[in-house]
């Protein structure tokens, strides 16, 4: 009984772990008030993306996709999972600074930046 | 090779160039701007054109980008739906950018209008590569391209209430990027490509692996936040408010069918009919959620009391049509579906240019305050009743039309009591129309110079508005050319030729 | 690549997320956060993901922490939650 | 509030731990990922390109255009936050 | 800031190594790990030293708007360019191969890559040291 569930776990253990990152993310994205605090789940969430992207090219035995000298037989790991994260670390960022922009842009308008806070300055306007 | 051979491609990277230019153009002079970004647009437009020619006279374009074949490279993929919907973005795209210069210089204010070109460049190129590309990561790249433009136009009204419609829209949007990103791993895990049509042929082997419908899942989830699909439309009626009037135009019509597209693309291209109808049945869920959100947003846009808001809650509304179309899955539904993406985009310009005009002149759009309005704008009134009909469905106007086929294709296969809730939801449009064509010629407005000032805005802002109600018409009457161009379309996603 | 090492990373790295989205102030969390990102560097390295490993430290770790770092300072440290 | 955000959090988790399940277990040198284009790229970077950081490769010629649109997010972010905080500048 | 002589040398004689070292990786990328995106955040990274050594102010007339907007523009310039000289000798969009073909000079695929990693290097230090800049700069009077 326990044991196929324990090599269940230890077969995709990195990819429990992404989820559940994954969901810390996105819980704090929905449910805290403080602005910068979603930002930081916004950035919990996509790291544990590009771990589960990443934990997809990882091959058994393999090695880091850089050509070793000529006659050296190697196995190297998917290269592909590798480039699409790099692309999509660039976008992380960007949506990261204009949310910050945005957050600073808020706080300078309605000295607050949490949920009720706006909430509450917006029926007074 | 000659240029027309690359020309998908140029239609992405020259406007790349072009908003570069845009910058530095701007920084020697601000006037150079607007110019650049309309023949920009303008050109894009053609192109489009020049493609749904030859992809109707020719077939489907496949370009492979570095002379890559796929699934090594990139492909763009340009078939007859895409093709409809390039020149549908690029035809809307084209009549905001001229309705835009005004109501810029009025609601953006000077020192901002060089950023705001080169973003709203960016945005209709970020849409128009979503459109065309073939590959599935591709698709994500150019979708948080326009993400960013939106977030930041949304937010450069400079109010506040902006701000956090912007923001609000950022959250909600991360959150389906990063939904979308999650479904391309599960589909790349199963498969190992990212080319859709390699996916295509790949899919059907590994249907029944659970990765294959989480990745499903993801997708429409994604997808759905995007297109602002009834239970997920949360960010919507905030964005379209609180956003400048032109921004308010391009994204409630481009990047909201934009979005529309990719989930099509991808429950029938990706997956396929049988996917859905037999391997994961959703077909009857979306034709549930797609009923209320049809029912859901008209009552919602009736109980608004801000003329852009009910607009807004409107085009939750009418989403939920395309989307019935979608569950419908037949081939009169679909060319139905597709008709509406077109009629939608037309009337829903026509609509939110006449609420930019109004808070031109007015300065607000509260229906309170906009009593007899008709007496001083009577052409935009006129078009927003001629626009209003065609939301509605009153023959011969093409939302006529788009109704007309979606509810026969709906009789068809048999959902008499859908066909019927249908209908119903028509009749609640004419309840939020109706209310503001009550406020505008039936009542009294408080002094307004005693009827003989006209307040109508300038012609630069009237021609694109007026050119588009005409359209809602000609569409209509015209509709038999147009069931050319739909009719493979519809027949391409269903699996056939 | 050694799995008890990675294991141990990573419930390094769950327990860094949970402290970055409890803790109250601010900059804690940001700093916090740029320890997460770079124990995430170093889990990618290790398992041969050089070049996205570099990516991170520079703009997890880096850059992003910084951006982070200048709004607080512009808009204050204190969280309700 | 936070009983919705729980619940949908919820949600999404468990449609995550079930698409887990079916997939190849980690590291797996048979996953088809990694048989197909894995080992196409693999095998044809040095012949077609000949550099040797494969990576690099694919980023700049295989998949370059979608570099292009990450150069362009970059860039459009860059405007976005310009467009968002500055003040009495020309831009 | 208060003034701080130690921070300021030290900065002052690390900046350079901090920048020949960001373009190393941008060269590097098709040798090893790195490459143009890495470079251009390791390049912002010397000027956020500066900006802590120093201030806003300073950092600012040194490397101003003009240079940021000079230099992100051409670093998507040189990329979209490179890729639409491949179109001449009729190749597609980006099919560095075609130039090769054409000119006949070898590895010339392998040296327009690192031309391409240039342009992200670019674009990426110019834009993400202005967004730096914007959000750090306090109450948002101009240079």
């Amino acid at each position: 009984m326990i044991e196929p569930l324990l090599e269940l776990f230890f077969a995709r253990y990195n990819y429990w772990m992404a989820i559940i990152l994954m969901l810390i993310g996105l819980y704090t994205l929905i449910a805290k008030q403080n602005l910068v605090k979603k930002l930081i789940g916004l950035n919990i969430f996509q790291t544990a993306i590009f771990l589960f992207y990443i934990s997809l090219g990882e091959v058994r035995g393999g090695t880091a996709p850089i050509y070793l000298p000529e006659g050296v037989d190697a196995l190297y790991v998917n290269p592909l999972p590798h480039v699409l994260i790099l692309t999509a670390i660039v976008v992380g960022v960007s949506v990261t600074a204009v949310g910050l922009s945005l957050i600073v842009r808020m706080h300078e308008e309605c000295g607050v930046i949490d949920e009720d806070g706006l909430l509450k300055e917006m029926r007074h306007r | 090779m000659t240029l027309i051979d690359h020309l998908p491609v140029l239609i992405i990277v020259i406007p790349i160039l072009a908003s570069l230019l845009i910058l530095l153009a701007g920084w020697w002079d601000r006037r150079l701007c607007y110019p650049i970004s309309l023949i920009t647009i303008l050109l894009q437009f053609g192109a489009a054109i020049v493609i749904l020619l030859q992809v109707m006279r020719e077939g489907a374009i496949r370009y492979y980008l570095g002379g890559w074949a796929p699934p090594f490279g990139i492909e763009l993929a340009i078939d007859s739906f895409n093709s409809f919907i390039l020149a549908t973005i690029l035809l809307l795209a084209a009549a905001t950018a001229v309705y835009a210069r005004r109501s810029v210089e009025r609601e953006i204010g000077p020192e901002k209008t060089i950023s705001f070109y080169v973003l709203f460049q960016l945005l209709v190129t970020g849409l128009v590569g979503m459109t065309i590309t073939g590959d599935i990561f591709n698709l994500y790249v150019f979708l948080e391209i326009s993400s960013i433009a939106a977030y930041t136009l949304i937010a450069s009204a400079r109010k506040p209430r902006s701000y956090v419609a912007s923001f609000n829209y950022l959250v909600l949007g991360s959150i389906a990027g990063g939904f979308i990103l999650i479904g391309i791993g599960n589909l790349y895990v199963a498969t190992g490509t990212l080319n859709m049509l390699d996916l295509a042929r790949l899919l059907p082997a590994s249907f029944e692996l659970a990765t294959v419908h989480a990745a499903f899942l993801f997708l429409v989830i994604g997808f759905s936040i995007k297109a602002a699909f009834f239970p997920l439309h949360l960010w919507l009626p905030d964005a379209y408010t609180e956003s400048p009037s032109a921004v308010t135009i391009l994204i409630s019509t481009v990047m909201a069918k934009v979005s529309i597209y990719a989930l099509f693309r991808i429950i029938f291209t990706i997956f396929s009919t049988a996917y859905i109808i037999d391997v994961f049945p959703v077909t009857g869920f979306i034709l549930f959620i797609a009923t209320v959100a049809m029912i859901a947003g008209a009552v919602l846009a009736i109980a608004q009391s801000d003329l852009k808001r009910m607009l807004a809650y409107s085009s939750v509304s009418q989403v939920g049509y395309i989307m019935f179309s979608l569950g419908v899955t037949n081939q009169v539904a679909l060319e139905g579906g597709l008709l509406h993406i077109l009629g939608h985009a037309v009337m829903k310009g026509c609509l939110f240019m006449v609420a930019g005009l109004i808070i031109y002149r007015m300065g607000t759009s509260r229906l309170s305050e906009l009593k007899g309005i008709a007496k001083a704008m009577p052409i935009s009134c006129a078009a927003f009743a001629l626009a209003g009909a065609s939301m509605i469905g009153i023959p011969p106007t093409i939302g006529f039309m788009s109704k007309y086929y979606i509810v026969l294709g709906a009789l068809e296969a048999g959902h008499w009591v859908y066909a019927g809730i249908l209908l119903l939801g028509s009749l609640l449009a004419v309840g939020y129309i109706w209310r503001f064509i009550e406020i505008a010629y039936f009542r009294d407005g408080r002094d307004r110079g005693s009827g003989a000032r006209t307040l109508e805005a300038p012609a630069s802002m009237l021609a694109p508005m007026v050119a588009l109600a005409l359209l809602c018409l000609l569409l209509g009457v015209f509709v038999e050319g147009l069931m050319e161009i739909v009719g493979p379309a519809a027949s391409l996603l269903l699996g056939g030729a | 690549m050694i799995w008890e090492l990675d294991f141990a990373l990573l419930l390094l790295m769950i327990i860094c997320a949970i402290a970055a989205v409890t803790v109250r102030d601010l900059l804690y969390a940001t700093v916090i956060l740029s320890a997460y990102s770079l124990i995430m560097a170093v889990i990618w390295s290790e398992m041969n993901a050089v070049d996205v490993a570099f990516t991170e430290a520079a703009v997890g770790a880096g850059i992003t922490t910084v951006l982070f770092i200048a709004a607080i300072a512009r808009t204050g440290r204190r969280s309700s939650d | 509030m936070n009983i919705k955000a729980l619940f949908a959090v919820l949600f999404i988790g468990i449609i995550l731990f079930w698409a887990v399940e079916d997939m190849p277990a980690f590291g797996d040198p048979e996953a088809p990922a990694t048989q197909y284009t894995g080992e196409l790229y693999v095998r044809s970077v040095l012949p077609d390109i000949g550099i040797e950081n494969i990576v690099t490769a694919i980023l700049a010629s295989y998949r370059g255009f979608d570099t292009l649109g990450e150069v362009v997010v970059i860039f459009t972010a860059g405007i976005s936050v310009v467009l968002l905080l500055r003040r009495g500048e020309r831009l | 800031m208060k003034e701080n002589v130690v921070i300021r040398t030290i900065s002052r004689f690390l900046v350079p190594f901090i920048q020949v070292y960001a373009l190393y990786v941008i060269v590097h990328g098709a040798l090893g790990a790195g490459g143009g995106f890495q470079g251009g955040v390791v390049f912002a990274a010397s000027f956020i030293l500066m900006i802590i050594a120093f201030d806003l102010p300073y950092v600012r007339q040194r490397f101003n708007y003009k240079w940021i907007v000079i230099c992100s523009v051409l670093g998507v310039t040189i990329y979209a360019t490179i890729g639409l000289l491949c179109l001449i000798p009729s190749g597609n969009y980006l099919e560095y191969g075609a130039i090769e073909a054409a000119l006949g000079i070898p590895h010339l695929h392998g040296y327009l890559i690192d031309a391409v990693e240039v342009g992200i290097g670019i674009t990426v230090m110019a834009a993400m040291t202005s967004i730096i800049y914007d959000i750090s700069n306090k109450g948002g009077e101009s240079s």
